[in-house]
């Protein structure tokens, strides 16, 4: 009976110290911080086992607080924890739903290629030693780069030689914008509709479009006379619509003799994706 | 201050519970955990001298000359009163630590047996040294520490001359011979010095027939 | 009921503690030499999460936030030393050959994330099946790696000889650099598992 | 003579044999030219004629403001038919004057006068008159480096340091390669001149003309011209240095090294070590800019390779497509052994789509590969065996650079020297795992400098 | 025992992470870079030994004395608990420059198993107090060792074309396999 | 103008005729000597084990990439030479099964799983041994006498050795009578020589017991400096390690040149040390490497619990080679870092 009797009064006066100094502790080396960080770690279990890769819950608080790590990072808490951390987090990222789109329609089959690359497989290094390994100097190269660096599995390196987007993937990070070498993505709004001209040639010379690409921009202009709503301009040797008036009529579509235009709504995200270009035009 | 005075409160109560129930386990426990270790030892004195009885704790009057020897405690067996042999429990460096053997030692400074208690050498090497099942002498089923019975401390104690090695594990063989030998001859020191064995010249074997005497040592026929 | 039984098989198999969130693995490496003490670590284990879980759960309303981090140390303490005390009283060897693993199971990840995640935050039932889900998938990734060491290492399976005679055990599995080879091989696997059921779900759905 | 070298470096197979006892022919007829606007290390140029307009062989017909530019001249009479782009021998598409030359005048017809032709610049003592005048003089003509990236040539003339030796690269480490070969044997007298105007103008004190063993032939037509020559006489001091055939020996820093056993400090120019290097193209260039008033408007250059049946080493108007002087009958080409069409040298060369391209300022020589000479090899993974490491002429190590840029790490391998390397190509050359690391390293540099603009830009 | 026998035991034969797998959650987790790892090793020595330092003479003086020693794992688990915290506090009020250095690593330390394990041990063995401090700094610094170790052959690992079901976590359970391999030449050593 | 496409790549456009198959025939065949005196000394059963294990590791290595749908590697010869290496390491006597397992363990856990070729950072042929002499330690540690090697007519007695049946005699490697606490010249007692110069000369020239690849001193020797001849290794490696060996060997007091003339220790240094992968690139990281080879090895002979300690040596410093790859000469040009290098405009001609 004794050594419990001990033992109780041991752990009193043992517990209460340590309460007692943590609280004095906590006060006197009180530092400022964000309260966000806080909330963050409240929202973490604690178990500060490193998995994260950060140095304990609240090392990893802080850089989610900061915006340096995802919300989804923490495997002792596992999805509950993440779907807090994002509530706490992710209130204020109600920015547009953006997608991404390839201004290239220059298949294996269309565009012609200007030799046999042999070298480092990316888009970089070809671009760097080739100018470009397609005759069109705007082309997409077709090595992947921009599969590489997306993060969520939306893109794909088609057996026609350039990227496929899943839109149901594509977060509109902006990865693949940044990382083409050849500046091809362009971010839309997911939905939007109206059309778009899938080629960023700008080559001075109109007749030689036609001898690197079939389906190049020649830079005839029909869409910008027929269009019924007067809405596209040429910018820089491409033509550009003006989605504040584009009723997405397709005369644009239909009147372009290479097939590079094309509506956002159906052939770039819609169903049927991708119509395929005519070869014989 | 009246905060903090309240965590240490919580802080305090939550203590003592637990504190509590882990007290009023251990009280419940401990008498078993101590049985344990006592009994472990005792099943391992009888194991070396059926015949005892009582086994009267000397562990305070024996060392050992053996510096790398530790001898931790000694136990003489009585049987109604007369003794029959020293059990000591000697601990020395192996291969993977420390190792702890209970050796027995007969009256006429013959060894009764070996037991070893602890041993963390090389699992399928070193270890088979604790293996029941693991014969240096295939052909009589003699395991490592059971060729120790019956070999006098005036024997050479030579690993791979007349103590048959574990194969590929000269180094714990060794050891184990070195600590064998410590504590027998501890004991046998123990026992001249108590006067229950007779004086070193006068040794022989004839004159005292041990339990262990019909297993003789196996000649050195097997291993590398 | 449902959602209980979702509880309890998130740690199963999704959130695996060992395979998954990889965390409390120095126990599981360190005492699966051979299948009986795979599964008294494992069992001890989960004794510990399920009280810890169940005490915690029940006072979470009465721990101030502040001190909870040390209130939950006590009441996992407590609970390891009564495991430690009662297997050194009741199962000698075993506690011998787990030596200072059974008191390290205070600092197991698992525990302490548990308890900080769901435990502080949820009642007492599903306290019950979290822990329960948690601790039996801790036990057995245990049972089934000890297994594989011992039977390739000792050619026995829980003591009890599988291989045939001529079996030359492999003493490398119940070696510790087996013991990482085994465990890395076992979250390879684990995580192809999930991705294959994954791929069934979403082709379900 | 004792033969000098460098550490580390590999060698090639030469394969000059093809070329280098064929003497140089002129290209005479030229029918249209394409001249890139910009030929030169600098700021880019402005056309100063325009589509329709007369020009006159040696007429200027683009400069710029500023030091880091040097004007371009047209290399034929005729007429600028185009000014468009054009695929150069980067591989890059540039602006391009294309001059279109004046018909044969027609039977009976009067031959116009040599001075409508051609407008060439008086001529020009560069031992009587100022340093600025031969500066002007030099930039006037157009002079760039003739050897590799195009860099002005009166910019390196005008050192901010003091120089104590000019050396004449005559090296020619690249194999196929027989120009400079031939320069040197053609016209040694040339060569010494320009190495004294050279020595003139940045005032050194000794002048080497540096030459690999396997052009050894040559010494001695140096050595006479050397003895021959009046500037020597008159006191100046050059020599001829014999150096070990290996690759890159040619390289401006490996040179100095091998010739005075300086290192020229990473970062910094030849002439942080007392050195300027001049290539014997650039030499001669300068000659007959002092000499004749004649600007840079024609080289000489090898053709050959492989597919080549009939290698030359012609001189020809800058601007004009290979593949006229193919046609005109100076060299030959089998279409069906055809592999590979290289800019430049085998290591350090352009591989381009066609030979239709014009020759540039700095086109040493272009090369027709056969299908098995141009057999490039797919990556296989790094052994770690270390060969490039003992072969990098700058001491780099490669394969470790390597992993820095495929990782990403580029701190790392800015720290090892991603930016020292001179994209040599030894070490793709003897990997026998055929890895890509000079084109690696390339894009690596190009990363590494977009990310330090980046942070400069940040800092500020 | 002498001291440098201790030591070398700890350090090598019976390395912390390599032959016992103690502090593996760490283990995996800290050793993306060797400057990384480095920080969290000397940041475990320093915590260990202090913990050996405070748990030792509690141990000897309070708790052996008042028949308490059951209470070792809760008593050990809360010194080392508050101790960090105290640290930590201590660091990040008044040594900003050390905090930042190795204040971050801090919490991450409380639940390291080496260092609990450590203190236990060295009553287990019945080490005197210099000895256990010593084995302290013997376990902590194999950490160190095995830490900066694995970070090394991770960083090699970046562009290896690790097989894609090894690729993460499995390749370094393997990796640390074979450097496993490679320490049982030490075994033995020390007898 | 060409209608066919032209390659187009980055330059250089011309390559060494030297490739990694080539590399690895080389070692290969600089391997035959002392894997035929081996062959020759222990009959059969050796030729059998050489066969089994290097078949196992090419089988593996074949296996294995197709089962992750990687390119197969088999034909550039580096699984052949790690399934030699290992088989020259083992005992002759080695049973043919744990030959096919340590190879197939080795190709598969310590190169496959990394990337394959290049990319291990761990010696192959030597985790192999390692994990067969960690699993069977009684089966690797039991030698055979050579063929015609009669032990001195005392050794038996005197060192209590037994005999089984009469073709295959159990024996001890000199290393393993020096680990049991025997001298020079019990060893030399042991292999029936009189001297010591002469016992040297018989472990240079390779008749006693132990693994192949430890045999005969002088037809490693000569392969090595067969490699070194074409350029295969460099001379760094192997004169830091056996430089070391004698040297530390000799402060621990050992015989310096009985430690270079037994045990895998020129082996090692030819074969195993200088393996492309797992050594260090720079040169003043492989001086100190082939230091602590050295180190460790005589350390492990002196106090360790292993006769030889050549395997582990190499495998510890295999690990510490990343941080040597550090130690880089300094490149061309190098200035002290005062401000940040310029990027250099001159391209070599």
């Amino acid at each position: 009976m004794s050594v419990i009797l001990i033992t109780v009064i041991f752990a009193a006066i043992l517990a209460f110290v340590l309460g007692i100094a943590l609280g004095f502790f906590q006060k006197k080396f009180h530092v400022e911080r964000d309260p966000k960080i806080d909330e963050v770690r409240a929202a973490l279990p604690g178990a500060n086992c490193g998995g994260c890769g950060f140095p304990g819950c609240d090392g990893y608080a802080e850089a989610v607080a900061t915006g340096r790590a995802l919300t989804t990072k923490c495997s002792a808490g596992g999805a509950s924890t993440a779907e807090a951390v994002s509530k706490i987090m992710g209130v204020d990222a109600g920015a547009e739903d953006l997608v991404t789109v390839l201004l290239c329609q220059g298949t294996k089959d269309l565009a012609v290629s200007k030799g046999d690359y042999v070298g480092i497989k990316t888009c970089r290094a070809s671009k760097l030693s080739t100018g470009s390994v397609k005759a069109c100097s705007w082309g997409c190269q077709g090595l992947g780069d921009c599969v590489a660096v997306c993060k969520f599995d939306a893109l794909e390196m088609g057996d026609d030689g350039l990227p496929h987007v899943n839109y149901d993937n594509c977060t509109g990070c902006g990865m693949c914008v940044e990382e083409c070498p050849q500046k091809l993505f362009t971010l839309v709004p997911r939905g939007k509709k109206g059309s778009i001209v899938l080629c960023s040639n700008r080559n001075v010379i109109k007749a030689n479009v036609m001898k690197t690409c079939k389906t190049g921009c020649i830079k005839c202009e029909i869409c910008v006379k027929q269009c019924p709503e007067k809405c596209i301009t040429m910018v820089n040797g491409i033509p550009v619509t003006d989605y504040d008036k584009c009723t997405s009529c397709g005369v644009c579509v239909q009147k372009c003799p290479t097939h590079a235009y094309k509506l956002l709504e159906t052939d770039v995200m819609g169903e049927k994706k991708k119509v395929p270009v005519l070869a014989e035009a | 201050m009246k905060g903090t005075l309240k965590l240490g409160i919580t802080l305090a109560l939550f203590a003592v519970g637990a504190c509590a129930s882990l007290a009023v386990v251990y009280t419940v426990t401990k008498p078993q955990i101590e049985a344990q270790d006592q009994l472990a030892l005792e099943a391992s004195l009888r194991d070396l001298f059926p015949e005892g009885e009582e086994f009267e704790d000397i562990s305070a009057s024996i060392s050992s000359a053996n510096d790398a020897v530790r001898i931790s405690s000694a136990f003489l067996a009585k049987r109604g009163g007369a003794p029959l042999g020293l059990a000591v429990k000697a601990a020395g460096p192996s291969y993977g630590g420390q190792a702890v053997l209970l050796v027995g030692v007969e009256l006429n400074r013959s060894i009764a047996g070996v037991r070893i208690l602890e041993l963390n050498d090389t699992a399928g090497l070193g270890a088979n040294a604790k293996n029941p099942g693991y014969y240096v002498d295939k052909a009589n089923k003699v395991t490592f520490p059971g060729q120790f019975a019956g070999k006098f401390i005036t024997d050479p104690f030579v690993v791979k001359s007349d103590v048959v090695a574990i194969t590929a594990s000269t180094i714990t063989s060794t050891s184990l011979t070195t600590i064998v030998k410590a504590a027998a001859e501890a004991g046998a020191l123990w026992l001249e010095n108590s006067a229950l064995a007779p004086p070193a010249d006068q040794n022989s074997a004839a004159s005292y027939s041990g339990s262990a005497a019909s297993e003789s040592a196996p000649e050195a026929t097997g291993g590398n | 009921m449902k959602s209980l039984w979702k509880t309890f098989k998130q740690g199963i198999i999704y959130e695996n503690p060992l395979l998954m969130l990889m965390i409390g693995l120095c126990s599981a490496l360190a005492v699966t030499s051979s299948v009986a003490n795979g599964l008294g670590m494992g069992l001890a284990m989960t004794f510990v999460l399920l009280f810890s879980e169940i005490v915690i759960s029940i006072f979470r309303k009465v721990i101030p936030n502040s001190v909870r981090i040390p209130i939950f140390i006590i009441i996992i303490a407590a609970f390891t030393t009564m495991v430690d005390l009662v297997m050194k009283a009741y199962f000698p060897d075993l506690s011998k050959s787990m030596g200072v693993f059974i008191p390290l199971i205070v600092v197991n990840c698992i525990i302490m994330g548990r308890v900080e995640a769901f435990a502080s935050k949820q009642g007492v039932l599903p306290a019950i099946f979290d822990s329960l889900g948690m601790g039996l998938g801790y036990t057995w990734v245990m049972v089934a790696i000890s297994a594989v060491r011992e039977l390739l290492g000792n050619g026995s399976v829980a003591g009890i000889p599988l291989m045939p005679a001529s079996f030359q055990p492999i003493l490398f599995f119940i070696l510790p650099p087996g013991g990482f080879l085994v465990f890395g091989l076992f979250i390879s696997f684990n995580i192809w598992l999930k991705g294959r059921m994954d791929k069934t779900a979403k082709e379900r759905a | 003579m004792a033969v000098k070298t460098f550490k580390g470096g590999a060698h090639p197979p030469e394969r000059k044999e093809r070329s280098s006892a064929l003497a140089i022919q002129r290209l005479r007829e030229v029918k249209l030219v394409v001249v890139p606007v910009n030929q030169h290390f600098g700021a880019p140029l402005q056309p100063l004629v325009k589509v329709g307009d007369s020009v006159k062989r040696g007429q200027k017909i683009a400069d710029a403001e500023g030091r880091m530019t040097v004007p371009v001249h047209a290399p034929i009479a005729g007429v600028v038919k185009k000014i468009e782009p054009r695929t150069q021998s980067n591989n890059s598409d540039g602006s391009c004057i294309i001059i279109e030359a004046l018909p044969p005048p027609a039977e009976g017809q009067p031959v116009p006068a040599p001075e409508d032709l051609a407008d060439f610049m008086p001529p020009l003592d560069p031992f009587a008159c100022s340093k600025e005048e031969a500066l002007a003089r030099v930039r006037a003509a157009g002079i760039v480096g003739m050897g590799g990236a195009g860099f002005p040539a009166h910019v390196k003339l005008a050192p901010s340091k003091p120089i104590a030796l000019v050396i004449a690269n005559g090296a020619e480490c690249e194999p196929f390669l027989t120009i400079d070969e031939r320069s040197l044997i053609e016209r040694a007298d040339d060569v010494v001149e320009g190495v004294a105007i050279t020595m003139k103008i940045v005032n050194a004190p000794e002048g080497v003309i540096a030459v690999e063993e396997n052009k050894v032939h040559a010494v001695p037509l140096l050595e006479k011209a050397i003895a021959a020559s009046p500037r020597t006489r008159a006191g100046m001091k050059i020599r001829v240095q014999l150096l070990k055939t290996k690759y890159p020996q040619g390289g401006e820093k490996m040179l100095i090294t091998a010739i005075t056993g300086k290192e020229v400090p990473s970062g910094g120019l030849p002439m942080d070590v007392g050195c300027v290097v001049q290539n014997i193209g650039t030499l001669l260039a300068m000659v007959e800019a002092f000499k004749e008033g004649k600007p840079l408007i024609e080289r000489g250059l090898t053709i050959s390779g492989g597919a080549c049946t009939k290698p030359a080493n012609v001189i020809a108007p800058i601007g004009t497509p290979v593949a006229d002087i193919i046609a005109a009958g100076l060299a030959q080409v089998d279409e069906e052994k055809l592999g590979m069409v290289i800019y430049g040298g085998p290591m350090m060369g352009v591989a381009v789509p066609n030979y239709q391209i014009p020759v540039q300022k700095n086109t040493s020589g272009v090369l027709l590969l056969d299908t098995i000479e141009s057999k490039h090899y797919d990556e296989e993974t790094c052994i770690r065996c270390g060969r490039c490491m003992r072969a990098c002429s700058c001491r780099l190590s490669p394969a470790l650079l390597a992993v820095a840029v495929e990782s990403g790490d580029y701190k790392e391998a800015e720290k090892i020297g991603l930016l020292d390397c001179i994209e040599c190509g030894t070490c793709s050359f003897v990997c026998p795992s055929h890895r890509h690391l000079v084109q690696r390293f390339r894009v690596g540099k190009q990363i590494l400098r977009a990310l330090k603009q980046k942070e400069a830009q940040n800092a500020r | 025992m002498d001291l440098a026998k201790i030591f070398l035991v700890a350090l090598l034969v019976n390395n912390v992470v390599l032959m016992r797998f103690l502090a593996l959650c760490s283990y995996v987790g800290m050793t993306n870079d060797v400057g990384q790892s480095v920080g969290m090793g000397f940041a475990v020595t320093f915590v260990t030994v202090l913990a050996t330092a405070a748990t030792w003479p509690i141990y000897h003086f309070l708790l052996v004395p008042m028949g308490l020693t059951f209470l070792k794992i809760l008593v050990f688990i809360l010194v080392i608990a508050s101790l960090v915290q105290l640290v930590e506090f201590y660091l990040k009020k008044n040594i900003p420059g050390l905090y930042a250095a190795m204040g971050i690593y801090l919490p991450l330390i409380t639940t390291n198993c080496a260092i609990l394990a450590v203190t236990f041990e060295n009553i287990d063995y019945g080490y005197s107090f210099i000895q256990s401090i010593v084995y302290a700094v013997g376990v902590s610094l194999g950490y160190l060792l095995a830490m900066v170790l694995l970070a090394g052959v991770r960083d090699r690992m970046k562009t290896s074309p690790v097989p894609k079901f090894l690729q993460g976590t499995p390749i370094l359970f393997i990796a640390s396999s074979l450097l496993g391999v490679a320490f049982m030449g030490f075994s033995g050593l020390i007898k | 103008m060409p209608a066919k496409g032209l390659l187009l790549s980055s330059s250089p456009h011309s390559f060494t005729p030297v490739s990694t198959p080539k590399i690895m025939l080389s070692v290969l065949i600089a391997l035959i000597p002392a894997s035929a005196y081996g062959v020759y000394l222990y009959g059969f059963s050796a030729l059998a084990l050489i066969l089994v294990s290097m078949a196992s590791a090419a089988a593996a290595e074949f296996v294995f990439r197709k089962l992750i749908k990687a390119s197969t590697t088999v034909a550039d010869f580096s699984a052949l030479v790690t399934g030699l290496l290992l088989a020259l390491t083992l005992p002759p006597s080695t049973p043919l099964w744990m030959g096919a397992l340590g190879a197939a363990f080795a190709i598969i856990v310590a190169k496959e799983f990394f990337g394959g070729l290049g990319a291990n950072p761990l010696n192959p042929a030597l985790i192999g041994r390692a994990f067969l002499l960690m699993s069977f330690p009684a089966s690797i540690t039991t030698w055979t006498l050579p063929q015609g090697l009669v032990v001195g007519p005392d050794a038996i007695s005197s060192l209590s050795l037994s005999q089984g049946a009469v073709d295959a005699v159990t024996a001890v490697t000199p290393l393993g009578l020096i680990k049991s606490g025997k001298t020079l010249a019990d060893v030399g007692t042991y292999l029936g020589t009189h001297s010591d110069g002469e016992l040297l000369k018989q472990l240079f020239l390779g008749f006693h017991s132990g693994s192949m690849g430890e045999s005969s001193i002088l037809l490693i020797t000569l392969g090595g400096l067969f490699l070194l001849g074409i350029g295969v290794i460099q001379w760094i490696i192997p004169a830091a390690v056996l430089g070391s060996t004698f040297l530390f060997s000799w402060i621990l007091g050992m015989n310096p040149l009985f430690s270079l003339f037994t045990g895998g220790i020129a082996f090692g240094a030819f074969f195993m040390a200088t393996d492309y992968a797992t050594r260090p690139l720079t040169p003043k990281g492989q001086v100190i490497f082939g230091i602590g080879i050295g180190l460790i090895t005589a350390v492990i002979r002196k106090f360790g619990g292993f006769p030889e300690g050549v395997t582990y040596a190499i495998l510890i410093m295999n690990i510490a080679t990343p941080f040597l790859n550090k130690m880089r000469v300094k490149k061309y040009g190098f200035v002290p870092p005062v401000k940040p290098a310029k990027p250099s405009k001159e391209a070599a001609r």
